[in-house]
Formats: structure tokens, sequence, C-alpha cells
């Protein structure tokens, strides 16, 4: 990485700590945009992987949740990951998602969107959905107001006083109602939803944010064989528009949808390659049979 | 629907004008006496006793058949230590119980919060606490001590008998100490006392942890002059500040305190070890041998049903007050607020600890004062004492805003602050 | 439904507030004619008295609704709440204290009385400008905003949420209770600002001041209660809400939480000030006792009486516990705080949701049955 | 004679305290540094000054002076008390000492002089003149006679006199502490004799310094510059007052005093003993701080169970303070011939009736808000009202007297210029006694096994057979005992009143949330941070100030550690 870009990142790291003031950052990356040819706050997929994750360390006192992980998340791909109880997947999640911030190591968006020095929200704006491993949901709100905060649109504080839904955006919150077959519950208090269907109603509010790439955080607990199937196809066909990462414990469900999967052990990569691959794996095999 | 609707808005708001109307007033055969003392909260320590007092007077006076023919009736109300409620129980007793007098307050704020109310509404205030001065109304009669009426022959009895060089005064900060300790400034330094030898210190409300300070003035003592502290420490604060003092081996002998807000009452709820020979400037104490004062604890200790308890000077204040209203009401042949006012001034009552107080134009008494040591059985024993009264000054001599002004609530001047140069009375 | 025509589309699932409102409405019209047009003697009059003691309960709850959209909406308890109302009274406070003029006790016409005795010789610099009542104005909602603003850019950005929250604001308030209570802030230490005379040039004294006052009061708590409503029914509202009930969720759907709180949390704070100010010409007094934690803990109890996250909860709360206080202070004056702590704890214990809870829990039950129904048939009414 | 003599209180009371600070390593060690107590006492034959003479001229003197201190006039009264102590006769102390200590008296009836002895509600009296017992009688019929300030240190000073030579250390060293400021060159003579004879290391210092105060004004400038050499060694602020006048200056700056030496050998002095003075200054302010940590630590301790183990917001816990501050109370009045020991009973009272009363707190109310923490704040809010109103009812609106032991008053002294007092001394290790305890319940016994167990995942805990119903009511009443036990502590710092609680309670709350909740660790550190913090800061900014930039400091630093100082660990914390 050059001087200069690293100069940026200082800039940028210094001004985190005004997150209230967009306008501040966005007056510096006018100022340093002559030095790159892709505005940094669009995606830039032109090299394939739209995530990277690059030897990435992560430690809560003393206790290492990761350790040198690489990871490479394709443009489209549908990518499941697997790995024991402490293997570090929701931590890795954690790191993407900017609510860890990794002790060294990077994490890219696209080419030029580095996650590290970016907040939450920035990273969700951004296109990056998450799913929670338990749902999580507003359970005050109705199932359409759940749909229609997390909508795609400006997120703004003055923006949301005065906003009224359009037309258009209705629509699409019908659709995706649909979509995760929840219309017979349009105005009911999503707290009252049964289990299985806030997995899908919290399903449904990514597909609101129409992100580049969702994060899965063990989709299908708690569900019925039926809602499972109905899950694994969901996912299945929204991969290609998006990329989907999926962090699985359950093998069947995983075998059902992946073509590509990871194997995360004590906080990096154990194996990586097809299901088949890595379940013949030696190493592989030594871990989930050696616990 | 519609109508329903407002049929039930006007069931409803006639409910509440009901019972905001039910406080409606009924003949008066009863002379109401209103007691505005805070009986929770922090003041509730020292207001309560007030209370009392004010409780066994109207009681003792009904013995002696009332007022004009009428029984007294105390409306004792609970301001609980919290200011604008003193002003709006102020209201409440003037407007809706139709008090004829009010004995109350003790803190300046609480006075400052309700002379408003009871000017606006030409009610009748007796207050019964030593304070800062610096005021006098129409309608409110200060039957505690000035700070000429205290500070001052404190001061003096200092310098002239314990031959103190050096000074330190000590204040909650509060008004009351602020403006005490600017008039004892000016007056000492009008008595040739140097600037460095005068420390000025206040400390928030309820302070508790002394030990800095009392090092401080422990450090200010050692200079090889006489010192002492001459202390407008709130009641609260005093126990610890006295028991610091002790406990960092300053005795009453090396540095003596003199403070203007310890009593017998507050006395009794402290062990007074650390106290003893300390000095404390009122105009009564409950040890002076007189038959007064031996009638009025007897008295005191039957109404409240127990001999241990004390009495104090905010309590001779009330009495004074209070046998001065009745007189002033019989002399007048009316509770109204100007008659009274009126019969109040120049009328005088035995003072508890012999002599006479009266009753002066400015509506502040004269008393004699009286300086005492703290004995162990938290009795103050009187050392020092004026020969005659002082009269108490509303406005004090020694503050340049208020040198000029003197209060006169008779005819001709009519004025609570009038300018003596100019000649001309400022309020409007 | 005749009653929507009157109010605004977003109030129209607001039961409670129109209720509340055309009540509001209809008492201050009643008091002030039963006040002003029936004769003193007549056991229907309501005297001065009274009206002044309605207002002050107005501005309560208006506090009242203050707190509520920041704890009942956002699930931020300010134990501070009191600060940004005894700003706001303050600044009211000064502007009354600088229209005394020369009427003073020693008559000063530059200098409020507790500056004259206590030798200052200048007007400190913040206390220039509120002569004018168009900069007093100004200040009343732009000082609680300010340090509501402060505070919390602070306190969202570094995400202190919860009991660390009620228990930070309450050092700020305190604080500010020891701050105020110093002489040298010159803004009149323990006595703090009194005497008042007059509010742009009428007596504050004369009943037309304050049956003018009361009303201001009551449009205020009005206008108050139908800001916070339309805030709340706005997507802002229901992003606060879903705020509260699971931060980091909104915040991995790309909502930036602390402009939201920080929002919210000014807004709330402006409208305590605007409730302090129209407080102290009604009361006559300003001092640093209102800055006192316990004042903001009781506040939050009103709420909670009441029941929080309604807006009309909060100011029945208000008004329910402040008359109580009145009452038993002058009926059990030894007492009163026995009562007023069962209360507190009997509340708390046994109804959750507040006095509102208790009247909406049957209407609720009917409501979560049709919920599970579907909403089919909501279609196609 | 006996019955009115004095035994000699203040020894046994030094020795006392000597006892009970045996256990205080830290400070021992400090003491035999300084040790001004620690020596032995002297052995040398000093000659009591009162040796068996001829009374009968002696007798017609004091019968004549006696009647003379009825006079009400205190000017007149010091005269006749100085004519009165010029009588060499051994009953003049015995008459003088009555006066001191409020026992003279005289009967309204003749007027007669006496000396009484308190009994019961009765008072027995003696002569002055021989100490014969008289008669008892009630109180009405004497009228004491009256002293004041001034007297009693004239008193003082004309017994000190006669005490330079007694036989006993520490009456010799009262009396010299006494005429140091006297500054009276007849003295002369006899310190010098005392210097001779004394071999007590401390006194023979104190000797030095009495002399040097009377030499600085000899006509003799060589001898003055000695003495005010020898001044500049003593850290008694007499010393260093007497330096300040020698160094005093008239309005246009010059001094007054007209010797050059002496000035310059003065103002080096000075510097000495300022130098000293500010490093015990500083030491005296850092224990002030630890004192008031002590005190913060002590309020603060049951809540950080209650608050950081349960997460309970107990704003009741002031009142528990309280009502063990009133237990205190309580217990003196069953026992009041017990003072000290009527303290060491009140600890475990009061952790008992505090205790009780959180059981019941717990019991009847926060056992229904489990979960709902704000909530269970506006419940104990209502509690801490009801508990004070309780108190006002039952007890008194009034504050209440709670006596102080003989042991936990005055102070350590180290030397002149640094002293600590005893109930700090105490109040600190019994602050750090507490926290000790309380560590060892929570790590060391099985009930401190299953509180932490619920703490950390309270259905865990179910599911593994713990009642954690009955081990949150004995948290709850553990952490209240232990304010109880807080309030013995304050009941001998500050009032006992209805109020005490609400003093400490936002103390309280930023102690323990500085400290980082679930943290004993963190709540001492965080105590003793904040205590020290305001009294370094307290002699600048002033009480009031240096409250309110802790309290500024403290929310900016929550800022930048939401947790407190010592934040709970664990990958988990954050939720999800």
């Amino acid at each position: 990485m050059s001087a200069l870009s690293q100069v940026r990142y200082k800039v940028r790291d210094a001004l985190r700590r005004d997150r209230t003031f967009n306008h501040t950052i966005i007056e510096s990356d006018a100022y340093l945009q002559g030095t790159h040819s892709v505005h940094p706050n669009e995606l830039d997929v032109s090299h394939g992987p739209v995530l990277y994750l690059e030897d990435i360390s992560v430690s809560f006192d003393g206790f290492q949740a990761l350790n040198n992980l690489s990871l490479y998340i394709d443009d489209g791909e549908l990518r499941c990951i697997i790995g024991p109880n402490g293997a570090g997947k929701t931590t890795m999640m954690d790191v993407i998602t900017g609510k860890t911030h990794p002790d060294s190591g990077q994490v890219f968006f696209g080419q030029t969107m580095d996650l590290s020095q970016m907040a939450e929200h920035d990273i969700a704006t951004a296109g990056i959905g998450r799913k929670f491993q338990k749902p999580t949901i507003f359970p005050e709100h109705s199932v359409w107001e759940n749909l229609e905060l997390a909508m795609k649109t400006d997120k703004g504080v003055w923006h949301s006083l005065f906003t009224v839904l359009s037309a258009e955006q209705k629509d699409r919150i019908e659709e995706v109602i649909e979509i995760i077959g929840l219309q017979a519950l349009y105005f009911s208090k999503a707290d009252l939803l049964s289990h299985g269907q806030k997995q899908w109603l919290e399903i449904g509010m990514l597909l609101m944010q129409d992100p580049r790439v969702l994060l899965v955080d063990e989709p299908v607990a708690g569900m019925t064989h039926q809602e499972m199937d109905r899950t694994a196809e969901l996912l299945t066909s929204l991969a290609g528009k998006h990329s989907v990462v999926v962090v699985e414990h359950d093998m069947d469900f995983v075998r059902s949808i992946a073509n590509q999967v990871t194997v995360l052990h004590e906080g990096s990569v154990l194996a990586e390659g097809t299901m088949e691959e890595v379940q013949n794996n030696q190493k592989v095999i030594e871990v989930y049979l050696g616990e | 629907m519609v109508i329903q609707s407002l049929k039930k808005i006007a069931v409803a708001a006639a409910i509440t004008a009901a019972t905001l109307t039910t406080s409606m007033v009924w003949a008066a055969d009863t002379i109401k006496v209103g007691v505005l003392h805070s009986l929770s909260g922090t003041m509730a320590i020292s207001e309560t006793t007030l209370k009392d007092t004010v409780l066994m007077m109207i009681e003792e006076q009904n013995k002696k058949g009332g007022l004009l023919g009428k029984k007294l009736e105390a409306v004792v109300v609970d301001p609980a230590s919290n200011w604008p409620l003193f002003a709006e129980k102020t209201r409440e007793l003037i407007e809706k119980e139709k008090v004829d007098v009010i004995f109350g307050c003790w803190t300046s704020v609480s006075r400052k919060s309700v002379l408003p109310v009871i000017e606006e509404l030409n009610g009748l205030l007796f207050y019964p606490v030593q304070y800062e001065g610096e005021e006098s109304s129409k309608n409110v009669f200060y039957t505690g001590a000035a700070p000429n009426q205290q500070a001052i022959p404190a001061v003096d009895y200092l310098m002239n008998d314990l031959e103190v060089k050096r000074w330190v005064l000590a204040g909650t900060d509060y008004v009351y100490p602020r403006t005490t300790n600017k008039i004892l400034e000016a007056y000492l330094l009008a008595k040739g006392v140097k600037k460095e030898d005068i420390m000025i210190n206040y400390t928030p409300f309820g302070h508790s942890d002394w030990q800095s300070i009392v090092s401080e003035i422990k450090k200010f003592g050692s200079q090889g002059k006489k010192t002492a502290v001459v202390s407008t420490i709130n009641g609260d604060a005093n126990v610890p500040f006295y028991k610091e003092l002790g406990n960092q081996n300053i005795s009453s002998e090396d540095i003596p305190v003199v403070a203007f807000s310890v009593g017998e009452e507050e006395l009794s709820g402290i062990d007074t070890k650390p106290l003893v020979g300390h000095l404390a400037a009122w105009n009564y104490f409950m040890s002076v041998e007189t038959p007064e004062n031996e009638a009025f604890i007897k008295k005191w200790h039957s109404f409240i049903k127990s001999d241990k308890r004390v009495t104090n000077d905010p309590m001779e204040a009330t009495y004074i007050g209070f046998t001065m209203w009745a007189k002033a009401v019989e002399k007048a042949k009316s509770v109204k607020t100007d008659a009274v006012e009126q019969a109040m001034i120049g009328m005088t009552v035995p003072n508890l600890t012999g002599g006479m107080a009266i009753m002066n134009k400015n509506h502040h008494l004269s008393k004699p004062v009286l300086i005492g040591e703290i004995q162990d059985d938290g009795q103050i024993e009187t050392v020092w004492s004026t020969d005659g009264t002082v009269a108490g000054d509303a406005w004090s001599d020694f503050l340049p805003g208020s040198k000029d002004l003197i209060s006169d609530w008779t005819a001709p001047i009519k004025c609570g602050n009038y300018n003596t140069k100019t000649k001309k009375c400022l309020a409007k | 439904m005749l009653l929507n025509y009157l109010f605004p589309h977003f109030m129209h699932e607001d039961t409670g507030g129109k209720w509340l409102i055309s009540l509001l409405i209809a008492i201050t019209l009643l008091v002030v004619m039963f006040n002003f047009f029936i004769p003193e003697s007549s056991a229907l009059h309501i005297p001065t008295y009274m009206v002044t003691l309605l207002g002050k309960y107005l501005c309560l709850a208006l506090l009242a609704i203050a707190l509520d959209l920041v704890w009942g909406y956002c699930g931020i308890l300010s134990l501070g709440h009191g600060a940004f109302f005894a700003l706001g009274g303050y600044a009211m406070g000064m502007y009354l204290m600088r229209q005394i003029g020369d009427r003073g006790v020693y008559g000063n016409a530059e200098l409020p009385d507790f500056m004259v005795f206590l030798n200052w010789h200048e007007l400190p610099w913040y206390w220039q400008g509120f002569e004018y009542f168009s900069f007093t104005a100004l200040m009343i909602i732009l000082v609680p905003g300010l340090l509501a603003y402060v505070f919390g850019w602070m306190t969202f950005r570094s995400r202190v949420t919860g009991v660390y929250l009620s228990i930070m604001t309450q050092a700020l308030t305190y604080a500010l209770l020891l701050a105020f209570f110093r002489n040298e802030m010159g803004l009149g230490g323990n006595n703090g600002l009194t005497d008042f005379k007059d509010i742009l040039g009428f007596s504050l004294q004369a009943d037309g001041t304050r049956i003018i006052l009361f009303t201001l009061s009551a449009l205020a708590l009005i206008s108050g209660y139908i800001a916070s409503r339309f805030i709340v029914q706005s997507k802002l509202g229901k992003t606060v809400v879903a705020i509260r009930d699971a931060e980091l969720r909104t915040r991995f759907i790309g909502y930036k939480v602390e402009d939201y709180k920080l929002w919210i949390f000014v807004f709330s704070a402006m409208l305590a000030g605007i409730a302090g100010a129209l407080y102290v010409p009604q009361v006559g007094i300003i001092n640093p006792g209102e800055f006192s934690p316990l004042n903001s803990i009781e506040l939050a109890i009103w709420v909670a009486i009441g029941g929080r996250g309604t807006l009309f909860g909060a100011v029945i709360g208000a008004l329910l516990v402040n008359y109580a206080k009145t009452y038993f202070t002058g009926a059990l004056p030894e007492f009163w705080l026995f009562a007023l702590g069962t209360l507190f704890i009997v509340s708390t214990l046994y109804l959750p949701q507040g006095i509102v809870g208790l009247f909406s829990q049957f209407t609720n039950k009917q409501q979560k049955q049709s919920a599970k129904h579907g909403a089919l048939q909501e279609e196609t009414t | 004679m006996k019955s009115i003599q004095k035994k000699n209180i203040l020894h046994c009371y030094v020795k006392n305290h000597i006892r009970y600070l045996m256990s205080c390593l830290l400070l021992f060690t400090l003491m035999l540094s300084h040790s001004t107590y620690a020596s032995s006492i002297s052995k040398t034959n000093i000659t009591d000054n009162g040796s068996k003479q001829q009374v009968s001229t002696k007798q017609t003197q004091l019968e004549k002076i006696i009647p003379q201190l009825r006079v009400k006039n205190f000017k007149k009264k010091i005269a006749s008390i100085k004519q009165l102590a010029e009588i060499d006769d051994p009953q003049t102390i015995v008459i003088l000492e009555a006066l001191l200590n409020s026992k003279l008296y005289y009967q309204k009836s003749d007027k007669k002089v006496v000396i009484i002895n308190k009994k019961n509600n009765q008072y027995e009296t003696f002569s002055t003149l021989n100490n014969n017992a008289i008669a008892i009688v009630q109180k009405k019929t004497l009228k004491k006679i009256t002293t004041n300030n001034k007297l009693r240190k004239t008193i003082r000073a004309l017994l000190a006199k006669k005490k330079i030579l007694n036989s006993n250390l520490d009456v010799r060293q009262n009396a010299l502490k006494e005429i140091l400021t006297a500054n009276d060159a007849s003295l002369l003579p006899v310190l010098e004799q005392a210097q001779r004879q004394e071999t007590d290391k401390s006194q023979q210092d104190l000797l030095k310094l009495a002399i040097a105060l009377i030499e600085v004004h000899s006509n003799n400038s060589e001898t003055r510059q000695s003495a005010v050499k020898r001044l500049g060694n003593s850290l008694y602020p007499v010393a260093k007052g007497k330096l300040t006048k020698i160094l005093e200056t008239d309005e246009h700056g010059q001094y007054i005093e007209q010797d050059k030496a002496v000035i310059a050998l003065a103002e080096k002095a000075m510097q000495r003993i300022s130098s000293k003075l500010s490093l015990f200054g500083n030491l005296e302010t850092l224990f002030f701080g630890l004192s008031l940590g002590s005190v913060l630590l002590l309020a603060a301790i049951g809540l950080s169970i209650t608050f950081g183990v349960m997460g309970v917001i107990n704003m009741a816990h002031g009142e528990l303070i309280m009502l063990g501050a009133y237990t205190t109370y309580l217990v003196q009045q069953l026992m009041p011939n017990d003072i000290g020991l009527s303290l060491i009973v009140a600890i475990p009272a009061a952790f008992i009736v505090s205790g009780l009363f959180g059981v019941a707190i717990e019991r009847g109310v926060i056992r229904h808000l489990y979960g709902r923490p704000l909530e269970t704040l506006l419940a104990t809010f209502g509690i801490s009202l009801l508990l004070q109103q309780m108190v006002r009812t039952l007890i008194s609106a009034q504050n209440v007297p709670v006596i102080t032991p003989s042991w936990l008053s005055g102070s350590l002294v180290l030397n002149p210029a640094f002293a600590l007092t005893y109930n700090r001394i105490y109040i600190f290790f019994f602050a750090l006694f507490v926290f000790a305890m309380l560590m060892l319940i929570l790590k060391k016994t099985s009930l401190g096994l299953q509180v932490r167990a619920v703490a950390q995942n309270r259905g865990m805990a179910t599911a593994m057979g713990i009642k954690t119903q009955w081990v949150d009511s004995l948290t709850f009443g553990l952490g209240s005992g232990v304010a109880g036990v807080a309030g013995v502590a304050l009941s001998q710092l500050t009032n006992v009143g209805p109020n005490l609680g609400q003093a400490y309670i936002i103390d309280s709350f930023m102690v323990v949330v500085f400290g980082g909740v679930e943290n004993l660790w963190g709540t001492l550190v965080a105590a003793m941070t904040l205590g020290i913090t305001n009294k370094f800061l307290e002699p600048w900014a002033g009480a009031v100030m240096a409250k309110i930039i802790v309290l500024i400091s403290l929310i900016i630093f929550i800022q930048k550690r939401p947790n407190g100082l010592f934040p709970q660990k664990g990958r988990a914390s954050g939720g999800h």
C-alpha cells in the first residue's frame, strides 16, 4: 500500500471519532480522490472477490478468537462456513460488520472499502447485511413496520421524520412479505410470531436492505424440515445476484445448498473446498472426531 | 356519538371543576393561624420543633379563652423543605384556608420564596430565625436576630475579651453566611484587621468531610497570633466540623469557634464532647435562669411530653412573635393585616432571658445579645451579654449598597428601604 | 368518530391523546371562565390560586412528556431531565430578573439585588441579552438543547446505555446542582432567582397574567403533545422504538443509532426547557433545588405511574402524583411521605404499564387475539 | 483527696491506643521512625513541687481569695486566679483544676465555694480548703462558678508552670506544650533546670524549643542567632509563628527587625521548615484522600454487591446505611456505660438489622422486578422515602447523638506537623477489613460460589440445583448488611439523622460505576482514586469545585470506558 493511502487511513481513523459529521469525511475523500481511480465509497469488484479478509487476528483478554484468518468471498458466491464451537465464526462476522475491530489484518469490501475503518451502519449501508444467530427483530413493531424500517432508503434522522412511503416502496414490502410467506400477518406485532416466522422475518429484513453480501448466521435453527427446504431454496436463489455467506451447524442443510465450504478451527481456516473434499479432509476429520 | 362524546367531556370537566372548588370557605368563627414549617425533607430537623412551639402557644392562648372571643385554630401544612412549595403553600394558606397570620419559614430561601406571595396577598408572616438582614417587608415581622444582633457582638467579644487577631470566617455557601461574612469582613477591616489575617471559606450544605479545611484552619492559626473561627456553617455540617477540630487536637482554647447556627436543639443531636468550650451567640439560651424561662421550659416539657427536649433561640423568637401578635390583635381589635401591623410596632413583650423585647419600626426586635460557651451537657452557658437590648438592623451599616438605607413602617415614611441620603423610598 | 376531523391524521389512532387534548381544552376554557366570569362569592368561582397551581401541574406534565419521549420510546432513562427543566427555568428567571430593573430593594437598575449586596459591580457576560424576551426565548430552547447535545453526543457515541446512562445523567444534574449552589456562579446561589415583578410588561401578580400563563401552559402542553405524537408516529419514532427494542439490529440495517438518540434527546431537553420556562413565572422562584437528582427520579416515577411509552400516560401520571402531593402535604403533613412512598412501590409492582396499562389491559387482550387471527379482516375493513 | 484527684487518664489512654494500633502494621513502621509515644516513660527522679509545709498562713490567704472567684467579671476573676496561683500550696492546684473541670460551685444559700463531684443525679460537695466531704446536695442548691475560654487558658498556663518538673513524663510534656506560647522570660531558669534533668528525647527537643523561643527575645545578638537556628529545627507551629513574626515587614515592605544577621538566619530557618511542612502537607492530603476513599468504599461496597452482582439498583441503599447508624445509636442507648464496647456490638447488630431489612425488601419488592433494573430503581426510591419517614416518626426528626469512644477521638501525632486522626485510621482499616471479609465470602464460601454462579448465568444455576431465590435473598441481605456496617462507621464521622443516607447514595453509585460493575477490586480502586483526587483538588479548587470537577471527569471517563475501570471480562459482553 502506498504511503499516501496510509495517510488516508490515518485521516479516516481520526475522523472516525467524529462520525456525526459525515460531511467532513466526504470532503476529505474528495480531497484525496485524485489518487484513486475508483471512488472509495463505491464497490469495486473488478478483481473478483467481494470480501477480502487477510491475516485477521482478534483476541479477547488473552483468548485468541481469530488467528491470522484469511478468507475471500467471490461476488455472487454462496459460501458455507462450518466449524466447531469457538472456531471463530461469529467473531468473523463481527469483524466484517464492524462490531469488532481486528487487532491486526485487513478487511476489505471490494477493492476500496476498508471495513475495519467503517462504522456498523456505514457497512450496512454500503451493502453488507447480517442475520443474527438468535432471530433479532423489532418485537413491538408489526411485520410491515419491521420491513419498512429495514428498507433501503435514506436513513438520516431528518428524512425519517417527514418521510412517507411511496407506492413503489409499498410494493417492495409486499413483494418481500410474499417471499417470506408472512402475507397473513401484515399487521401482527412481530413479538407474536413463532420462532421460525421470526427467522423468516429477519431474512426478509435482510432482503429489504438489498445488500451485496448477506451474512447469515444459523438461518435454520428451530425450523421444521419444510421450512428448511424453503430457506435453502431462497438462499440459493439469492446467490448470483448477491453473495451469501452462511454459517451453519446443520450438515444436511449445508450439503443441500453449498458448493463451496470453508472449515474454521481455532480462529483460522482449516480447510476449504467442496463439501465432499472437506468431508474427506484428514485434518477436518480429526478436529470433528477429536471433540 | 358526537353528542355522547361532548357529554362525557362536559361531565368530566364538571367533576374536575367541582374537586377544584371543594376548598371553599366556610364561616369564620375561629381565627386561623397558619403554620408553615417543613415537616419532611432536610429542614425537618430544625423546623418540626417550631411547628410544635406554635401549636403549644395556640393551645395556651385557647386555654385563656382565645382572642377577640374566638378560638384559635392551627392550620398545619408541610412545605417539605421544597422552596417553590413554600410559595404554593403560602398561597394555599391565605387564599384557600383564609388564615389570618402565618408563623413559618426557616431558611432564607424559603422566606424569599414566600415573600412575593405574602406581599401580593397582604398576609402576615412571623419569621423566627436569625438571618442575613437586607430585607424589610410590610408583611413580615422578623423576630430572629439580624446580623448586628448576633454576629457583630460576637466578634466584639472575641476581639476584646479573647484578644483574637486572626479570623477565619467559615460558612456554608448560601446567602446568610455570604452576607454575614461580607458584613463581618467590612467590620473587621474597619477595626484595623489586616486583609491577610482574614480567611474566608465556603462549603456546600451538609458538608461532611472537613479534614482538609480543618487542617487549613490549623495552619492559618499557627502564625503566632490568636485565631478564632466565626462559623456560619449550617446546622447539619457542624457536627463533623467540630469532631474534626477535636480530632485534629484543636481545642477551644487554641482556636475558639463562635457559631451562629448551633443552638441547644442542634447540640441535643450530637455528642457534645468535642464542642465543649466553643462559643455560640444568640439572643436566648435555655440555661438562662429567669422565672419566665423556667415557666416556658416547663410548659414545653409538658406539651411535648418529654423533659428531655430542649428549648432554643428560634423557639423564643416564635414565643415572642406569637405573644406580640396576640397582644396586637387585642389592641387592634381585629385580625386584619394592616391593623395588626400598625398595632405591632412599639409592642413590648418580656424576653425569656429577662428584660423586654420591643418591636421596632423596621419590623425587627430589640433584644439582648448573649454569648455562651457550650457545656458537656449540651447546654450553653452565658459568658457575656450586652448590657441592654440591641435594636435589630434591617439594613447593615457595613455594606456599601445598604448603609444609607433604613426601614420605617410608620407614617410618614412607611417604607422598607428608605434612602436617608436621597430621602426617597426605593420601593415602587 | 367525529373527533377524528378535529385532529391531524397522525393522531387518528391515538384515542387516549384525543381524549386528553379535548379534556385539556375543555378544562382550560372552564377554568378561565369560572375564574373570570363567576364572582368570587360564588361557590363555583375558581380562585386564582387554583389557576396557578393548575398551570404548574401542566408545566410538570409537559416535562413528563419530554421524559416519556426518551424513556418510553427510546429506552433512555434520563435521571437528569430536571436539569434541562431547570436550565429553561433559569433562562426565564434571568429575563424576569432583568425586568425588575430599578424596582429591586436597592434600586439598582443594572444589577439584581443579590449581586448588589454581595458587592458585584457589573453584570457578568452571560447575563447580557436576557433583557430581551426574544433572546431569552431562544435561550430557553438553546441552552438545554446544547447541554443535551454535548452530553448526548459524547454518551451515545460511546454507547453508554441502560443503567450506566441513567447514573451518568444523574451525575450531570448533580454536578449542575453543586455548581448552581455556588454564589460565584452569579445566579443567586442557594436562593436562586426570585421576587419577579412582571413579564413583557404585564404584572405577574395580576390575575389576568396568571390566567394567560395558565392558558399558555395548557397550549404548550397540547402542542408539545401533538408534536411528540407526530414524532413517535413518524418513521423516526418507529426507528427510535426499534433502537429501544433491538439497538444492534437497528445499527445493522444501516441506521446511525447515535444520531437518532441524540435527536430525540435534544428535542426532549428543549421541551423540558420550555416547561421550565413556563413553570418559573407561575411559582415565582427558580433555585438550584430543581437540579436535585431526587426531583428527576420523582419525575421518572410520574411517568412510570401514568404508563410510559404512551405520552398521555405521562401526563396523567404527572397530574395525579402532583395533585396527590399537594393534597397530602396539606391533609396529612406528617404522613404524606408514607403515602407517596407506598404509591411508588405499589404502582411499580402491580402496574408495570402504569394507570394507562390498567385501562388498556382489557382492550389489549382483544387486540392480541385479533392479531393472531390474522390481518385479513383488517384489510377488508 | 483521692476521690477528687484525677487519675492519670491520659496515660492509660495513650497505652490503649498503642495496643489497638499494634495490629496496624503499616502505621506501626511509620510510628517507629517518628515515635513520640513509643519512647519509654522517664524514670528520672524529678522532685515533686508539693512538699509539706506549714499551712496556717496559706490557709488564711486561700480563704481570702477563694470567695473572690465568685465574681462575674472575667477580668477580675483572672486576677484573683493569678493571686491564687502564687500561693505555694498544693491545694491551689486542686482548686484550679476543679475550676478548670467545671467542678467549682458555690452554695446559693451561704455563697460558700465548694468542690463537687457528680454522683448520679446528686452532687457531693467537698471543702476547698482540705477536700473533706461536706454533704450530698441537690443540683438546684448550687451555682457553678463559670469559666470562659481565656480563663481556662490562663489556668492551664499557671498549672503548667507548676508541672514542668513533674515526675510523670506525660504531665511534663503537656505542661511544657502549654507554656510554649507563654513567652515568659522568668521561666528560663526552670526550663534550663528541666533540660539538665531530662532524659526523654522528645521532651528534650521540646525543652530546646521552649528555651529558644524565649532566647529569641534576648538582648544578645549571638544568643538570638543561635535561638533562631534552633527554631528552624522544630516543626512545632509556634516555631514557625515566631519566625513569621521576626520576618514581619511594615507597610513599606521593610523588615521591622533590625538585626540583619537574625533576618538572614530566620529566612533560612523558615525555608527549612516550609520545605518540610510542604512534604508533610502532601502526606497529610494523601491521608485525607485515603480516608475519604475509605468512607466512599464503605458506602459503596454494599451497593457493589446488590447493583454489581445482582443488577438491582437499590435507591434505598443510603437508608440501609442510615439504619446501621441508628442501630449504633440504639445499642448505645442500651449500654450507656460501655460506649467503646457498644460500638463493637453495633457492628454485628447493624449488619443484622440492615440485612434483615434488605431481605425483607428483596422478598417483598425486588423479587417481583428481576430483569427490570430501572423499575427496581423506582420501587426502591419509594422504599427509601418510607424508611426515612419511618425513622422520623418512630425515633425523631432530629439528629440523634452517637457518642464517640475515647479511643476513636484525637490523633496519632507522628510529629508536630503531621498527625493522623484516630477515627479516620480506624475507619480506613475497618473499610479494608470489611472489603477483605466480603472477598472471602464471595471467593471462599459456598454461598459466594452460588452468588457468582447466579450472577453469571441464572438459568444454568437453577438447572444445577441452586436455589436462586434463596441466593438472591441472601445476596441482597449481605449487601444491605454491609451497608448497615458502613452506617456504624459513618455514625462516628457525621450526623445520624433521617437524611444521612441521601448524602451518600449518589457518590456510592459513582464509585461502583467508575470501578466497573461486578468487580469488588474495581470498587476499592475507584473509591480510593476518587477520594484522593478529591482531596488533592480541594486545596486549590475549593470543596465544591473539587467535587464538580470529579463528577465531570467521571462522566468523561465513562465515555472512554463505558464499563468502568475494571470491566467484566469475556467476549460475550455486548450481547448477541
